[in-house]
């Protein structure tokens, strides 16, 4: 696998966490407790044997730069692997230019002096694991041009709105890409990782800027399908892609169930994460808790109901935590009660002793914030 | 080689024969403690939080585990450059072979490896005990009292004095005296066996001490006497705080108790002053629907879908529907099926209480449960 | 030392080493074979004790993010310690707006959760040693607002043009801060460089703020000077200011003698910087070597006077390099005669068998070019 | 603890007495190599460069550099997570304490810090020789062929192969025969003490191979026959390139000149296949205005002032103006001073070869200088 280089692209311009990616880009987002999304994409490409991967941020690479450092924490040898993070390096006019195919031809000395064959691209909003030596595997054997990873969903009005989705032949050919506008049920969801020689996407690239300066790698795959022998790979288990707030919330909600939370967490598949070198998380004899994911460094001495708690938050008595999701080092006051809240990083609930979301919506506390 | 102001020595040979099956397979120091840890992980921290960066790590007793757990200096931070931790375990010389046969004979057989740093001053610890402790502020009390050796003391109740070694010292903190487990202790500042020794002193201190036959090569019994005799200078290290010997079942027990009982003295939150351990890589904590958990600490990994109380849960504990869990220490990676009752026991890692079986008891001595039942 | 924050600051907006910079920014040049000029900021900064630092950087962060890594070789703690890269956060309008403050603005949370109650400020591209610990103490002794280095030279005709002086009291007062135009020899220069309490930092971040967005922070700095106790501290040792390819080139050559570069270079002072795990450099039976500095992994068959060559560089046969700086990876081949010439990272030369530049001037040769 | 394919380990307890001032304070795979290196740097790159991330090292005599040395694993990139270096001595176990008693032997007594990484495949290496290897084409090998056990293998001219362990082979690679230096050699494919081992297959030879009384425990000597005879699948794998055993002052010595003469065979600047090895923070090199160098291999940190022909210098040599260094190796931190002409030999590290002194002589056996003089 080390003749694969793994870049992990700008997310979709369509990818929106509304409040939450005011502060940090969406490859930093945190995610169920412990994780941030990143940890997906670079952990199944180094679980795979990758060793070389560009990471591409569009804004604020800080976050991401601190939380990947090295890569040591991924399995990638620092000296015969590589975890480069690459940024546009031009101020570009205006947002729409600012797309994967200016930063790639912006950097593309690194992707050509890359020693790999092979690309696989992936985008860091998708959540799910997979093998990709078998996608290799699948990519060599079916000759394809390019090899699309997607997931077969009977969810498609509801979730995955505005993503590519695949219309395949029998044999997983690719035949059309279209986005999904939230018509159907059944669907199969592009999760716009995509295999090919690095030849071609070097050519890819130059085609998309030849085309149109506002046209991205998913534009000029979608216009070219038919010219190219593109295959889908379809991948099993739990697949859930975070392109706004509600969905963030609902996969952390849905993760909350310990079945589901084992479809995405194989020992022999460990998603790797900076650790924060946090202890344990400590419950006072007050502390309720059912059905919750909480990670290390907590002080718990309220109630917690189906929600997600980051690292370091503190519950104080009386506190009721329902059908939330608390960012690290927040936090909730006595006698608070929250329900459907999305509660940022450091924010302190206090003065507020209510703050419950109507149905179906989600409340949303901003970083910092004292409420 | 870089030069080092001050280098630490951690004496970590210890058989820990009173943990029993914990120390089968592992020694002392590298048994666990508080949900996440391991014994060691404590003085390595204190270093590295004392900004030392170079560690000897003296090994002896089934070293496998713990030298390979301590070779990974980046999990302490100690991978920078002109940091490291070496772990030093008995050695073939041109000389000959032989294992370590005192506290001091094991400084005495790596001078070679200290003189590599040309330190100024060696810290010499004990890997076997749980505290926080800021050993650069002794090494400023140590410069400042121009001392050859200071000796970190704790004071305990007079009445248990008799079983340490007590240090006499003026009101200025100048020892006089030193005695081992006096009958009739004169003070109550007992030695923690850590100490700051300048180097010089001590290496010529362990290469005279070499050469007399009937000492017992420790630091305790010959270095310190030795030191007095000589009118060094020798000063006492008030230090307070948390502090304790794990050395038995019943102590490695109640110290894991105290994590939840007496945050106030031990908090392994405090941000400001880490302890650094191994990265498992496991998902954060899954509470089921069913749990019930009152006064515990629980780290990463764990399930629990059952009843815990007044307990620590380390890395990946499983506790089934159903079970119960007591006034107990799971070790990692423990499963307690559904139906069993767990109490006051501790729960060697990767042992299975099966369904329904109930194990300790409400009373009574804390049982060691090693192996699955 | 612990109580001081490093901050290695933008480089003056007057620093232009034509032709390199525009491949990579100030703090990533190379410099006398096998540095970066930011590894002398650095090395000064932990040597002394510091363990928390901040590296701002304006342009093309990724050779920066690339050769600072965790800060290992600086030995930096990465539990303890941290070395952060900051880029600024947002797309200034012009230029003009993008300086220093604009930087500390975007990222003040990082400076205001900082634990230190000290900074150190340093730019990148003065070179030289200093042990920062004196210079706390000599701040903690005198009282001082703001503690200045600076370095007393007899060469301000020719070199430190445009850089800040200092007209300095009996006791080291500075009285006023002025740009040198190049009218005297002797000159008190400024290197750019302040200790003073965190609070004061960024009380005069805010000040600077409010009384201009063009103001940086040399320009509050200077204008404040007269109502705050500033002093200045006496640099001793080698010291030079690159901020210019003139500049840049003459530094260089005049390190080529050894016993200038003793000056910079003691034993107990190590200049940390990233090791390329190059082998031994190789000298053919033909090589001939006189007054030179070079780094590991070259090749040499040819003749070199007075120049220095970075890592990997090949010299054929034949091939004559007088009074030169050839950066890493660049080869010069048969026969090929060069006087006076900075060839930049992978040029090639070969066709051109003759390049000389005028007496008193350095010809440039681009990066990857083939001559 | 995760699962891996293979793990390396090293044995890496050979004192080397051939070398012998060289090797009296350290151990033979830590002797300095071609002007940057020790000799224990090529086994260790070799597995980084061949994606193998857990290495155990066998260290036995006069080690505390060595197991520094090695400790430091970032030095090879193998301080990620799951990877590491780990020195394993001989050490003290409840069943008592006891030297490694051959190559085998050493495996023996580490089988539970093999099994901790629950490897398909062992890699056992040698860390005495100057070789670049992929291994993992090798490990490629072995599955293709599905073997139990793997003989990296080298040609070596018929009329020296009685000096070699020789594997006797079919065309197709599976070898029949093993004879330890033969009087009449069959084949020329000499073993190189490069095995890989097919783990579950060798951990059961060690066990049996331990109750054996008169068994020397050692892998050409009693685990190879064993395989053999109890027909395993046993197969040799071709080495082509460069390999040398450096266990004598003049082996070590040429070995040193090939990296000047040989260039085509062992080219050390090789960006795909590194070397990696300690990093030292010197000053690049100062060649000064009088200097004269020909033929030359020069590291980091020298200053020449003078005149070196065809020699190897080491991390911070200093050759004075007017000294003359012609056919020789000079390690870390020598200095030659003004007048002085060494010739024909090795010089120890941070040994002073003092004014007007002449060392070695034109022609004749190569000398070891390791005192000043």
């Amino acid at each position: 696998m080390n003749n694969i280089l793994g870049i992990v692209n700008y997310d979709d311009a369509s990818v929106k966490v509304q409040g939450l990616d005011s502060y940090r880009p969406i490859p930093s987002l945190s995610f169920l407790a412990r994780y941030r999304l990143i940890d997906f994409a670079i952990s199944n490409m180094t679980n795979s044997g990758i060793r070389h991967i560009q990471v591409y941020v569009k804004h604020k690479p800080r976050s991401v730069i601190e939380h990947l450092g090295s890569g040591r924490q991924y399995n990638i040898n620092s000296k015969q692997g590589k975890l480069r993070i690459l940024t546009g390096e031009e101020t570009t006019q205006s947002e729409a230019y600012n797309h994967d195919i200016t930063a790639f031809l912006q950097n593309l000395r690194f992707i050509e002096d890359a020693k790999q064959e092979y690309v696989m691209i992936m985008p860091s909003h998708m959540i799910y694991t997979v093998n990709l030596e078998e996608v290799y595997n699948q990519h060599i054997e079916r000759k394809a041009d390019v090899t699309v990873l997607y997931k077969t969903v009977n969810n498609a009005h509801e979730s995955f709105i505005g993503v590519d989705t695949l219309k395949l032949s029998d044999k997983k050919q690719v035949e059309e890409i279209e986005v999904n506008r939230g018509k159907y049920k059944n669907r199969h969801v592009s999760l716009a990782a995509y295999m090919m020689s690095k030849e071609l996407f070097i050519h890819m690239i130059h085609l998309a800027d030849n085309i149109s300066s506002f046209y991205s790698l998913r534009d000029v795959l979608q216009e070219q399908a038919p010219l190219l022998n593109m295959v889908g790979y379809p991948v099993k288990g739990y697949v859930a892609c975070i392109n706004s707030l509600d969905e963030y919330y609902r996969v952390n909600m849905e993760l909350t169930d310990y079945n589901t939370g084992k479809q995405l967490f194989n020992p022999d598949w460990p998603i790797h994460t900076r650790t924060s070198d946090s202890c344990p998380t400590q419950y006072t004899p007050d502390a309720k808790v059912k059905k919750s994911v909480i990670a290390n460094g907590c002080y718990i001495e309220g109630t917690i109901i189906n929600s997600v708690l980051g690292r370091g938050v503190i519950v104080k008595p009386g506190a009721i935590i329902e059908d939330s999701i608390v960012l690290e080092g927040a936090i909730i006051g006595e006698n608070v009660h929250v329900k459907r809240v999305v509660v940022d990083k450091s924010a302190q609930i206090s003065k507020v002793k209510e703050l419950v979301a109507e149905e179906n919506k989600v409340l949303y506390v901003k970083r910092q914030d004292r409420v | 080689m870089r030069k080092h102001n001050m280098i630490a020595m951690i004496l970590a040979g210890g058989r820990g024969s009173r943990l029993f099956d914990l120390t089968n397979k592992v020694a002392k120091p590298a048994v666990y403690f508080g949900g996440k840890y391991r014994i060691i992980d404590f003085p390595l921290s204190n270093c590295a939080n004392s900004n030392i960066q170079v560690i000897g790590v003296l090994t002896q007793y089934e070293s496998v585990l713990l030298n390979s757990y301590v070779a990974q200096d980046q999990r302490w931070g100690l991978d920078a450059k002109d940091s490291g931790i070496y772990v030093l375990p008995p050695r073939e010389k041109s000389e000959g072979f032989g294992l370590y046969r005192g506290t001091a004979d094991a400084i005495t057989q790596n001078i070679d490896f200290v003189d590599q740093y040309e330190p100024d001053y060696v810290l010499i610890l004990s890997g076997d005990h749980i505290y926080k402790m800021d050993y650069d502020a002794m090494l400023e009390d140590h410069k400042k009292n121009k001392a050859d050796l200071t000796v970190a003391v704790l004071e305990v109740p007079l009445k248990d004095a008799s079983r340490f070694g007590i240090m006499n010292a003026h009101p200025d903190g100048q020892i006089y005296e030193f005695e081992e487990k006096p009958k009739n202790p004169k003070s109550n500042l007992a030695s923690m066996g850590i100490y700051i020794f300048s180097w010089p002193q001590l290496k010529k201190a362990l290469q005279d001490d070499v050469l007399i036959e009937d000492s017992e090569h420790d630091f305790g019994k010959n270095i310190i006497p030795t030191f007095l005799s000589e009118k060094k200078r020798l000063f006492a290290y008030r230090f307070k705080g948390y502090w304790k010997d794990v050395g038995t079942i019943e102590s490695l027990w109640e110290a894991n108790m105290d994590l939840i009982y007496h945050r106030d003295e031990i908090n392994l939150g405090d941000s400001a002053w880490k302890i650094y351990t191994e990265d498992i890589t496991v998902p954060p904590q899954y509470i089921g629907p069913e749990a019930s958990i009152e006064n515990a600490y629980i780290n990463q990994g764990c399930e629990v879908e059952g009843r815990v109380v007044n307990s620590v849960l380390f890395t990946g504990v499983k506790v089934e529907a159903g079970a119960v869990v007591k006034d107990s220490v799971l070790m990692p990676f423990t499963h307690v099926k559904k139906g069993a009752v767990v109490q006051r026991v501790i729960v060697a890692d990767d042992v299975c209480i099966s369904e329904d079986v109930v194990v300790g008891s409400e009373s009574g001595e804390i049982e060691l449960i090693s192996q699955n039942v």
